[in-house]
Formats: C-alpha cells, structure tokens, sequence
C-alpha cells in the first residue's frame, strides 16, 4: 500500500490538504460486508449481505434497529459499530422521553457525524473505522443516510457500502429515478438486484442465510426480514432473472 | 443588658429609590438614609452606584448583598466592553443583574433599578424586582418607601415629560416617601444621565420639596 | 454567602433532563434535595399541603436460634403500611443463597433490596474463590453496606445465618440499619420480639431435638402474634442444616390458636410440680 | 440532545474550555456502597424558588371548532402590590403554539429563554420541522418535574395551546410536573371560578364552540375572575391559536357591569337603626 | 470562577432546618387501581379522575394503567408527575431490553425490574401505588403489588391508591373467600365474570371514595393480548 | 521554501527555519480545494453563495448543505471540511446562546466571529490536534448594521465587504473588486454572486454542482438569516446562465 510520511498521524495534513488517517478509515468501510439502501417516498429499505469468517460459524449480524422508526446497516469494524449502534439507540430513547415524539432522522445522523468528527482532530485517537446506512422514516418522509469515519454524512436517494459496492452503485445510478414510486415489493427487489451485483462470480449467490433485509416507512416500524422470511422475494428474484436482463 | 437593635440587625436598605425616562435621557434619584434596626448608621449616603459610564443603579435590600452584585456587574461589564469595544448597552446591564439576581435568588435580597442612556435605545429604566424578574418600564419606584407614592407617581407621571418636569416629578416623589417612610430619609440625590454624561445633583435635607405634613 | 456563578459560566439553565435515563445500566439512588436524606420525608410530611404521608410496608416478629441440629428460624407474616395490614403472606425469609437464609424486619423495601444484592455478592464471592461464602463474611457485606448509608434512613433489623464448611458449625448474625452486625446464638427483632424473647429464652436448651426446636420457635412466634398487633398471618419455619436450609412449616396463627389453646406452655416438663 | 451543554464555555468569564475536557464532578464526601445522585449538593445556591413573590394570576383556555382561545391578564403582583400592570403572560413560541403562564414572572421569564432557545435551534436547522405544541409541552413538563426534583421547582402554572396540522392542542403543566391534556383549561383562581363557566359551556353546546363564542366566553370569565379575584387585573389580552397560527391580542380593558347591585346594601341611618 | 467566589460567611445557620417555603414536592392525584387474576387472564380497573390534591378535579380522563408489554401492563395511583416519570422510564428500559436481547421482558422479570426502579428512589421516593398484571411465560395470569419504595409480593388480586381500603375487603371476601362459614375456597371463574366483579368493585370505590370516579378503563390481559373497555362510574 | 519532506511540516506545533507553520498552509489547501464560497454586504443586508460540489447524482437535493444559520441573525457559509465546519457551526450557536442568556441580547456578529475564531486559532497551537480544515463565513446583522467576517484555519477573523474562499477564491475576488457594495441591494447580490459562481465553476474538472443561497436583510428578511427562497434563486440562475453564455460568444 501507498505509503508517505503524512499518513501516520490522525492530525496530520499532507501538503494537498488531505488527512490520510481518515481517508484509510474509509478503506476499512470499503473493504466490509455489502449493502445497499434505497427508498421511495413511502419507505426506506435496507438490504445487507452478511458473511461468516468460516463454515462452522454464524453469519455476522448487520442490521440493527435504533428505534422504531429507525435502522442501520453497517460496514467496517462491527465493534465500532456497536457503539455508534449504542449511541444512536441512547439519543433516540432520551428525545423520545422528552418529548414524546421520534427524532428526526437527519438530527440523529448529523449528531452520529459530529460525534465521528471529534475522533478526526485529536491526537490519541483514531477514527471510527465503519461507515452506517440509515434508514428512517419521520415527519419528512422517509430517509437514507450513510455516514462516513471521516464525519460526512450524505442525504441519499439510493447508495451502496462496502466491499464491491462499486457494482451495486452501477445498478442504483441506472434505476434509481424510478424508485420513488416504487411499490415496497418492488423496492426490496430492486435493493436484492442491487446487492446481487456486489457477489463474486463463483459465490454461492444469494440465499436466505447470508441476506437480511430491513424496512421502514409510513406507520411501518423498522422492522428485520431475515431466514426464512427473505425467501419470498429471493424466489421472485429468481423469477424475474429475465427482467434484470432486460434492465441492464 | 440586651444590646441594642443595631449592633445585630444587618444593614438594611430602607429605601426609595426611583428612575424615569425622559426624552433622551434618564433621571435617577433615591434618598441617602441607611439604618440599622431604627438606628441610622449613615445619613448621606449614596444609593446611586454607577457599572458602566453612562449606567447606574439604584439599590433596595440588604446593602451587602446590593453592593456585592453590582461590583460583579461592573466588572463583568467591563470584560465585555472590552471584548465588544465598546460601550454596553442598560439592557446589557440590566440582563446581568437579572441573571444573577435569578440564579442566586434564595441568597439574596436585592431590589435594583437599572437606569442609563446608551446610543441603540438612548434612556431607559428596567426593574429587577427580589426574585430575579426583569421588567422594562417607563418609570420604576422602589424600595420601602415606595409604597407610599404609588398613587402619587400614578397620578404625576406622563409619557415624554422634558428633563426639568422629570426632576421635579422624582425629587416631589422621593419627598413624599421619605416624609411618610421612617427607613427613608436625609437628602435627595439625584443623577441626570444623557448623551452627554452624567450629572449629579443633591437635594439637601433641608431643602426638600415641602407638602402637607400633618 | 457565596454566590452562584454557573450562570455566566455556562448555560445553567437546561439541565440534562434524562438524568434518570443515563444510568441505568448501574445502581444508582437519587438523594432528595434536602441537606438531611433521613429527615426529608419526615419534613416533606409535616408541611401543611402536604398529601397523606407515605407509608413504606414493614416486617415485625422474627426469630432464630442455634442449637445442636443447626439454626431454627421463625417468623411470622404480617405486612403494614402504619395501621393497614398490607399483606398477611409475606415471605420473611429471605432465601439469600441455597446456604444462607437473611429474616427481614423492618422496612420491607430495604430488607429484601439489599438481602437480594447481598446473595448477588455472595454468589460473585462463590465465583471468584471458588469456595462458598462463610456467614461471617456475608454478614459483613451486609453491614458495610448498610453502614455505608447510616443516616439515609434505612430501616432493617436482620438475621443472617447458615451453615459454615470450613468450621463446620452453625453461625447466626444480627445484622440492622445502624451498622450493627453481633454474633449470637440466639435472636429476635421487630416490635414482637419482646414477647417472642420471653417464650424462647424460657424454652431454649441447646440440646432440643429437631422437632422440639422448631416447636419452640413455631411457640415463640405465635405467641408474640398474639401480643404484638403489627405480626400475624402465617407462622413460617425454616431449619439451618449442614448442607443447607429447609423450610420445615407453615401455619395460620389462627389455626394455631385454636391448636394451643388448651395446650400447656411450652418446655416445662416441671409445670406441674410448680408448687 | 440538544439540551447537553457540555461544549459551552465562555471565552470572557475564566477559563475556556476549547478541547471539551469535561470538569469531572468531585465525588461526595460521602461514599455509599454504590452511587448517590444528589441534586442539592451538585446544585448548592442555586435559583430556588421556595416563595412565590412577583406573581401573575389565572390562564384560562378553551377549545372550539378549529382552534383555542386563551385568555389572561396583565397583572404581576408582588404580594397585594398591584406592582407591573402591563406585563404579557403569554408567549408565542414558533409559529403554531402559544403559553400561558401563571405564578413566579422571573422563573416566566427564565421559561422563556429556554424556549427561544428551542425554537432557534429549529430555525438553525432549517430542516422543515419544528416542534409541535405537544413537544413543547413534553419538553416543559419533563423540565418542571427535573426542577421540581432538584428541590428547585420553577414556579409556574403553564398552559399550552397549539395547533399542529388542523389539530388543536391543549395541554397544563404545574411545577411539580403535573401535566394533562383536557378540551379547557384554568389555573390559579381560575381553576376554582372559571373552570365551572367553562365546564358548562363545553357540554351545552355538544357540537363545539365557535371562535366567537369561545372569545365571548374567555372574556367573561375573566371579568368574573377580575370580580372575585383580588390579585386579578381588568387589562386583559386574548389569543387565538388555529391552523393559521398564533394571535395575541392586544391590551384590551375589560367593560364591567352591575356595580348598582350592591345598592341594597347601601343603607340610611334610619334604616339600619330600625333594622329595615 | 474561583477568583471570583465570595468568602462563605462564617456564622452561616446551617443548623436551621432547610427552609421549604411554600414548596411541597408531593401532590397525592388519588384515584384507585384493582387487579384480578385468573387461572389465565388477569384484568385490571383504574378509574380516570384526576384530582389535584384537595376537593377539586383537574382532570376526568387521565388514564392510570399503561401497557408495558403485551402480556403486562402497570396500573398506578398517587402523584401523577411521578407516575408519568416512572411509567416512562420502565417503558424506555424495557425498548431498550428488547433491542440488546432481542426478546420482549417477560411479566416476572418486569415485576422484579419494577421493585428495583422503585428502590432506587428509596430516599426520595415516587409518590407511587403500583400494580403489575399480567401473564407469565405460562400463560398464567399473576399480579404483583408494591409499596413505594419497591416492597413487593406476588398475589391474585390487589388494589392500590385512594379507594383500595374499600376494595380491597371486597376483594378478600369475594375473590379468596377469606373467612366464609361455610369454606369453599378461590374458584377458577370465567373471565366474563370476573370483568363484571371487577367494574362492580370499581364502581363501589367511586361510591365511597371522592377521588375515584368519573370513567373507567377496564383492561384484560390473556393470550390473545391486551383489550382495553371503557366504562362511566359516577361524575360528581 | 520547500515543505514537502523537510520534516518541519508534519505538525501544527512545529515551525519551519522560515517561520512558517506549515500544517495551517496544508489545512489552507483543504479550503482550495473545495467549492467557492462567496458573501456580499449590500447596504441592507448581507448575501452568501456556495457553489456545492455534487459527488453522486443520486444524492438528494439539499443535501450537505454548506450553508447554515447559527442564530436567527447570523448565518455562515462554508468552505473545505463540512464536518470540521460543522464543529464551528455547533460551536458558534453555543456561543450565540450563552451570549443571549448572559446579556439578554443577540450577540454582535464581530464577537461571534471573533470568538469562533480564537477557537480556530487555538487548534493551531498544539501538536495534539489539527488545524480545521475549513473557512467559513460569518454574515448577520446586529445593532451596528450588516456584518461580514471571514474565519481562516489560522483563526484570522477579518471584515469584508465582499469576500470570496474556496477554489474560485482568486477569480471571484477579481469579479467582486468591480463592485460598488454601498449601492448594491440585497436583490442585485443575489444575482451578482450566482454570476459568479456560475463564471468560476470549472465545468471540466468537476461534476455536477449546486448553487446554494443564503442572505439575512433588515427588510426582505426582516432581520433573519434564511436561505433563499426558490423564485429568486431559479431567477437569479438564470440570469448567471444568461450572462455566462452571452459572455461566451
């Protein structure tokens, strides 16, 4: 890997202006499990790919609910994770106690990022190495969010994270102006596609272990399609083989 | 032997104190009598105590407590002049003592009128009353004797009188509650704040406005 | 005076308002404002607005004693709140491990809280040393944690006691919301225990037999039940073995009433021959 | 939250804190087994509003069809001192919520910086959304009963009024946090005059009120307050809060009647001494 | 600020009790909560006046159970800021329960959770009468009451708040045939029954005691979840 | 002056031989290389543009914004790092707060500015942090009329009637050189700055970008800082477009 002088140190520039230490904290989102967030005007999905370090062990779990009208996907080091996980859980139930009503999406993303950044500017410490897709649905409709080590965060229509997510972006950007209207049916099926594309050749594919999918939206909590559940539309994805074809 | 009310009793503000605006300026004016128990500890003294150039107070309550806070306030508006180079406005004045009057209300006893002239608003009077409230008003009274001259200030007071009709409409009333108010007294002293600066006046004791004194 | 200057300081105002909400992953107690814990309620109660004073539950006759065959402990079951009998089938003892048995007189809050939190340590204690916990150093727990909070408040007079591997011999402790902790062989607490003391220490012998014992305390009990308007209910019995407690009866005072009604005192073979 | 303010400092007064180092809390003296919170010592000399001394009196409020009336006066009192006559006590805040304050006016005061500053974070954010009437009230509610457990009460009665998309709002928080939602609403005096008027009105008429009546009727209940209450004044201001937003009114005087009534007990010498 | 803090002035009175002003923490809302459990199902009454601490009435419709779980709910009397406060913070922990273990928190463990919530404001208790009812993991209806400051013990019927002296020897009488000549014992009774016992006990409590009247919600819990009923007692 | 590898650059705490402090040049560089940002004072108010770089088309509309309000009288328009300015955002409404709660009035934009700056400033004196790698501008209006200030990296906190930052910097400011801003209304600003904007985005180098508007004036805004509204935004672009093609032919 490339290596310089100004890449050691989390408070360092280099001479362009960039900070190395962040921009290798967005590599280990890059190199996490695949998944893809998409939504319409009605509801926000979330489809992940799950992995196991081997045959014998379980797939690593990559959905999480906050609350009930918010999810997340993560990719990167779960552990860092778990305690964004945690303090997006945290703030959500204390607004809910104050005020009796759901933290809008963005206000929660924007504290997860500000949060994100102070571990961007202080000697001693070191990015957070995961990068979130939120899903989430409030007053304003429903939302996709991914946030980044770095402490950006991006208002997305439909996007990709992870390893070879490049793929999935592909199908996103070729497809993505017609999902406002989708059904939620047509949506989870559209974010499967999608995901599809982040699989390697002679992988196994898509099957109900290694898929879990998440959906929220209009008086529809977060809510996990996992196992046996996912089947359905895996099937239908079988089925319209010839449609994507027609797609691509 | 019992010893006297005075060498126990704290020293008290029994007070009047006043300010009004008028058209381009305030006047200030409050009595100079300070007493412990029903002793008078001192009889000239100056209730009038300026923050900033053009701001002052006048202060009811206990003269410690009165006292201290405004030192605070004087040196807090000092920073801030500093750091707004410039000069504070009364609000600004009249804010700090709320906050601390507000904050540390079970501490203290302290009523406080904030009077000044500054460019944004020109003259102005706020109220800080003993829980910590702030009130903008075209004229406040206050202090024991206070309670006397309602009516009197009621029934005297007019929007935009000139600064002469301001100085008699003050000193008639601060006549009227030290005569009736035992806690009150001595002279008048009274404190002419505009553009210009400040200006200092006394009224000697014996010189007071006179009324019915039956 | 010292006045306040967190106002200028920073935004004193807002406080965090889910301060109760940010620690409830630990044990965490919220103190009243007042400079006196153990007197705030007392003084918030006196004010004349102020609603029906609260009336926390509380345990009165409890007993246990040592003899040759391990502890016997007695107690009955009543629970009031001031004059209302709250519960007539409060367990009273409290089942600390499957070792050590606590009694609860007193505030009924305080003592199973803590008898509770004294069989979490107790079972931290096993898992660490790998060896169960003698009473002694049970007990102790107990009365450094209530000592901890003297003058909060608490209320609680209780009896720890079990069977020690190591000595090999019953132990039995008092244990109360002063920080008293005394070893003993015999003990009785809550407002019954004057009469229950009158009967137990006229019957008590080391050598009783099992069954005598459990009479003894059973008798003790009922009889301060009978005195004591804050005891009653059910006359629950539990005996102290080697290899753990057992609970050995459970009566309804009144049926015990109508039982011993004609019955002799108990343990005095001699009654008779009084004169 | 956006009420944790542990980045605040301030550059002018002592030592800034740039880099966020919290000032840890010395732990108390005393140290139980496991952790004490205690308010009183954290917040030694704080504001305490033990007494009550510059107060305003009764708010009273009532649905009708499409929005609420509420009404008060304008009296702050300090004891039986009719001391500040024309001080508002009511308080739009944001675009569709409007409250009514009864009790201590500096702690009124305090509750509406706290507000403002609530409302501006939502103006900052710009995100669309803003605080609904029943958020407010949550959010004063959870505040009163925070204070009221620091020993620290914030000395109000405050009644909320609101609409939020066509709905109207009507909710009451008292300072031990008390708080409940109800078609009408009075405090203070009002609580013990008015809401019997209210009460009434709101079940003869079963299809709602209209706007007009429901002024009408805040109106006269604050003339009877003004005639029953002694620390109640006749300048009074009125608002209507509906779908279109907030409207308070300005000062208004209240007419008075039926002064003659007590004429019967205006009465000659004669006339009392042979007992008419 | 050190520089700047006042010499604390040494003759202080420390020693005077503090001085509470007008100030009283504690209203008593009244009103009476009563629970029956049956073999398994279990319903719970609390009427809905809300008074404010003296003669008057401040509300006629704030609701005093509040569903935890779909097996459980809580059904408390006393201070009504203190049972909002408690009801809400069981309510986040047991989200929070669900999210870390993936399951709902079973109506025992509530009830435990419940007595260490109340404990933890031992010396500055909620002004709080709390029932818990609901279903166990069996199936079986159960009821657990509590003091305020988290005494608690597991029973089949209780009552709490202003009117549960009135209640509750009904309930004694009726429910475990406490002290009957002729001893027939607690019956396994048909939960149409029971929810008639239950409003006829309620409305009896709104007879005799000023705090308790107005409506009533009526709650059943069995497997089929939880059914809310509401019914009028008298509104003076 | 060679900075590169002479080891006097890798921290803020260090400087070089020639005085300099090389890590508040390379956080200078994290401004450049973002979109041009752009304020103009007019005689009644005050008028930022950004020109909001576009990574992904499938981002939604008014996302990222790089235009925020820190108080109902002051907003900021940002350059460089959106997460370290939206630290100086999160801190500027803080200050802005306190300031109301202390003296009861909206605090003065110069303080705002100046105390937003000494934070900036203070992150360049230690080796344990960086510097931001933002300027942002500060435009409101206070009691003393329309206020524009520009915070760099360094904690420079300089007064401008029309300032520029961000790529375009050096062309914009040639562009705002020609401008009388004491006859300029709020209204012409607008135009002005999404003429520019659109003049120095460089169509080839970058995406898709976005023009954002913010603007606070004592009469069209009645003292508040907002963002502008649709009609005169859409007006105002395409006047730029307009003026950008007949400058083309």
């Amino acid at each position: 890997m490339y290596r310089n002088q100004y890449d050691s140190e989390i408070v360092t520039f280099s001479p362009t202006g960039r900070i190395h230490q962040v921009e290798y904290a967005m590599e280990a989102v890059k190199q996490g499990g695949s998944g893809v967030a998409l939504k319409s005007n009605k509801f926000a999905v979330v489809v992940s790919l799950k992995r196991s370090s081997s045959e014998l062990g379980s797939y690593q779990k990559k959905l999480f609910v906050v609350d009930d009208h918010i999810g997340i996907l993560i990719s990167g080091l779960t552990a860092d994770a778990r305690v964004l996980c945690n303090y997006m859980r945290n703030e959500s139930a204390n607004y809910k106690y104050v005020y009796e009503s759901d933290i809008r999406v963005e206000r929660l993303v924007t504290k997860v990022a500000d949060k994100s950044q102070v571990h961007t500017q202080r000697y001693g410490r070191r990015p957070y190495g995961v990068g979130l897709l939120v899903a989430g649905y409030d007053q304003l409709g429903a939302h996709i969010f991914q946030t980044c080590p770095s402490g950006n965060f991006y208002d997305y229509k439909a996007i990709s994270i992870g390893s070879r997510s490049q793929s999935a972006k592909t199908y996103l950007e070729k497809n993505f102006e017609g999902f406002a209207t989708c059904t939620l049916e047509q949506l989870i099926l559209h974010g499967l596609r999608a995901l599809r594309e982040t699989i390697p050749n002679n992988d196994t594919g898509l099957n109900s272990k290694n898929v879990s999918i998440g959906v929220v939206g209009e008086n529809y909590p977060f809510t996990l399609i996992e196992e046996e559940a996912t089947l359905p539309y895996l099937n239908m994805l079988e089925s319209d083989e010839p449609v994507e074809m027609q797609v691509n | 032997m019992e010893a006297p009310e005075w060498l126990n009793n704290a020293v008290d503000l029994g007070t009047s104190i006043m300010a009004v605006e008028f058209d381009g300026g305030v006047i200030m004016g409050a009595d100079s009598r300070t007493t412990t128990g029903s002793y008078i500890a001192n009889r000239v003294t100056n209730k009038i105590t300026p923050v900033e150039e053009r701001i002052y107070c006048c202060r009811s309550g206990s003269a410690a407590d009165t006292q201290a806070i405004s030192d605070y306030v004087r040196f807090y508006l000092a920073m801030h002049k500093a750091e707004l180079n410039d000069e504070p406005d009364v609000k600004t004045a009249a804010s700090l003592f709320q906050l601390l009057c507000y904050n540390n209300k079970n501490n203290l006893l302290a009523g406080i009128i904030v009077a000044g002239w500054d460019k944004h608003q020109g003259g102005s009077v706020y109220n800080i009353s003993l829980g910590g409230s702030m009130v903008k008003q075209p004229f406040a009274i206050g202090g024991s004797g206070s309670t006397y001259i309602y009516g009197f200030c009621d029934s005297k007071f007019k929007p935009n009188m000139t600064k002469d009709e301001c100085i008699e409409f003050v000193s008639h009333s601060l006549a009227l509650a030290m005569f009736r108010d035992g806690s009150s007294g001595g002279v008048i002293r009274l404190c002419i704040i505009d553009k210009n600066g400040v200006e200092r006046r006394m009224i000697p004791g014996n010189q007071l406005p006179k009324f019915y004194e039956g | 005076m010292e006045l306040d200057f967190d106002c200028v300081d920073r935004n004193g105002l807002l406080d965090n308002m889910t301060n109760d909400l940010q620690n409830l992953d630990r044990i965490h107690f919220d103190l009243p404002p007042s400079a006196n814990p153990s007197n705030f309620l007392n003084e918030v109660f006196d004010h004349p607005n102020a609603p029906k004073a609260l009336e926390f539950a509380h345990g009165t006759t409890t007993l246990a004693f040592v003899y040759k065959g391990g502890v016997v402990v007695t107690v009955d079951s009543k629970s009031t709140q001031g004059p209302y009998v709250a519960s007539r089938t409060v367990k009273k003892v409290i089942e600390i491990t499957p070792t050590l048995l606590g009694t609860m007189a007193g505030g009924a809050a305080d003592c199973s809280f803590w008898e509770r939190e004294l069989g979490r340590r107790c079972r931290l204690y096993e898992l660490r040393n790998k060896e169960l916990i003698s009473v002694a150093a049970a007990s102790k727990i107990l009365a450094n944690i209530v000592y901890s909070y003297k003058g909060y408040g608490l209320s609680m007079g209780t009896m720890i006691t079990g069977w020690d591997k190591n000595s090999d011999v019953p132990s039995l402790y008092y244990v109360d919301n002063d920080g008293t902790r005394l070893k003993g062989e015999r003990f009785s607490v809550g407002s019954g225990s004057t009469y229950a003391y009158g009967v137990l220490d006229t019957g008590y012998n080391f050598n009783l037999s099992d069954e005598e014992a459990y009479e003894l305390g059973r008798r003790a009990v009922y009889h301060a039940t009978h005195r004591d308007a804050f005891s009653g209910g059910f006359i629950n019995v539990y005996h102290v073995k080697k290899n753990g407690w057992e609970k050995i009866s459970t009566d309804d005072c009144f049926k015990l009433y109508q039982k011993y009604y004609n019955q002799a005192p108990i343990n005095q073979p001699n009654n008779n021959n009084n004169i | 939250m956006s009420f944790n303010q542990d980045y605040i400092s301030h550059p002018v007064f002592g030592q800034v804190d740039y880099f966020n180092k919290k000032n840890h809390q010395q732990p108390n003296q005393h140290t139980p087994y496991y952790s004490v919170h205690n308010h009183h010592q954290t917040d030694a000399g704080k504001q305490k509003t033990l007494d009550p001394i510059v107060t305003g009196s009764s708010v009273i409020a009532i649905k009708y069809n499409g929005g609420i009336v509420m009404g008060t006066d304008m009296l702050c009192s300090y004891g039986s001192l009719a001391r500040f006559n024309s001080v508002q006590r009511q308080k739009q805040v944001g675009t569709h919520t409007v409250i009514g304050v009864s009790g201590e006016l500096s702690d009124f005061q305090s509750l509406s910086n706290t507000l403002d500053d609530l409302t501006t974070d939502d103006f900052c954010i710009d995100d669309g959304s803003k605080l609904s009437s029943q958020e407010i009230w949550n959010y004063i509610a959870r505040l009163f009963y925070n204070s009221r457990n620091k020993g620290n009460p914030l000395w109000n009665t405050v009644v909320v009024a609101g609409n939020q998309n066509g709905k109207s709002f009507l909710g009451k928080v008292d300072l031990v946090g008390t708080c409940y939602q109800d078609d009408f609403i009075a405090t203070g005096y009002g609580a013990h005059i008015a809401l019997p008027l209210l009460r009434k009105e709101y079940d003869d008429n079963p299809n709602g009120l209209s706007q007009d009546q429901a002024v009408k009727l805040i109106q006269d209940c604050l003339r009877v307050l003004f005639y029953r209450d002694a620390r109640s004044s006749k300048r009074i201001q009125v608002s209507v809060v509906d779908s279109n937003g907030v409207k308070i009114s300005d000062p208004i005087e209240l007419d008075t009647y039926n002064w003659h009534s007590g004429e019967a007990a205006v009465r000659t010498f004669q006339q009392v001494a042979l007992g008419k | 600020m050190n520089v700047l803090k006042l010499t604390p002035f040494p003759t202080q009175d420390k020693e005077k009790p503090l001085n509470h002003g007008r100030f009283e923490p504690y209203v008593d809302n009244g009103g009476t909560v009563l629970s029956v459990a049956g073999k398994d199902y279990c319903v719970v009454a609390g009427d809905t006046r809300m008074s404010d601490g003296g003669y008057g009435i401040q509300t006629r419709k704030y609701t005093k159970i509040f569903q935890l779980t779909n097996k459980c709910v809580i059904a408390t009397s006393g201070m009504q800021a203190d049972t909002l406060a408690l009801q809400k913070k069981l309510k986040v922990m047991l989200d929070h329960y669900q999210k870390e273990n993936g399951k709902v928190m079973s109506t025992p463990a509530i009830a435990q959770f419940l007595s260490n919530t109340l404990y933890y404001k031992r010396f500055f208790p909620y002004y709080t009468f709390n029932l818990i009812a609901g279903i166990d993991e069996e199936g079986e209806g159960c009821i657990w009451t509590y003091d305020a400051v988290g005494s608690h013990e597991k029973v089949k019927y209780s009552s709490q708040g202003s009117g549960n002296q009135l209640v509750i020897p009904l309930l004694d009488n009726q429910v475990a045939k406490f002290n009957q000549l002729l001893p027939e014992g607690p019956k396994d009774v048909p939960l149409d029954q029971v929810v008639s016992f239950v409003k006829d006990a309620i409305t009896s409590a709104g007879e005799r005691d000023i705090y308790t009247g107005d409506y009533a919600d009526i709650v059943v819990i069995d497997k089929h979840g939880v059914r809310w009923e509401k019914f009028e007692l008298k509104l003076d | 002056m060679t900075s590169v590898g002479s080891g006097y650059d890798l921290s803020v705490s260090t400087y070089s031989p020639d005085g300099k402090i090389f890590q508040v040049d390379y956080a200078n560089k994290a401004v450049e290389n973002s979109g041009t940002c752009i304020a103009i004072k007019t005689k009644d108010g005050v008028v930022v543009g950004v020109e909001k770089l576009i990574p992904s088309k499938m981002l939604c509309h008014g996302s990222n914004r790089r235009i925020h309000a820190v108080d109902l009288h002051i907003g900021v328009g940002i350059s460089g790092f959106l997460a370290d300015a939206r630290q100086l955002v999160l801190r500027a409404r803080a200050e802005a707060k306190s300031y109301k709660q202390i003296y009861g009035q909206p605090i003065p934009v110069k303080v705002l500015s100046q105390r937003v700056a000494a934070l900036c400033h203070v992150y360049t004196l230690y080796g344990s942090v960086r510097a931001f790698g933002c300027s942002i501008i500060i435009s409101g209006i206070d009691q003393e009329g329309p206020q524009l200030y520009q915070v760099e990296p360094s904690g420079s906190c300089i007064g401008y009637f029309g300032a520029s930052m961000g790529k375009g910097k050096q062309a914009a400011k040639n562009e705002l050189e020609k401008i009388k801003f004491n006859e300029m209304t709020t209204h012409e600003a607008i135009k002005e700055i999404a003429k520019i904007i659109y003049s120095v985005h460089d169509e080839v180098k970058d995406k898709d970008f976005q023009l954002e508007l913010g603007w606070i004036s004592t009469t069209e805004t009645k003292g508040q800082f907002n963002m502008v509204p649709k009609d005169l935004q859409s007006d105002a672009e395409s006047y730029a477009k307009n003026a950008l093609e007949e400058a083309n032919m």
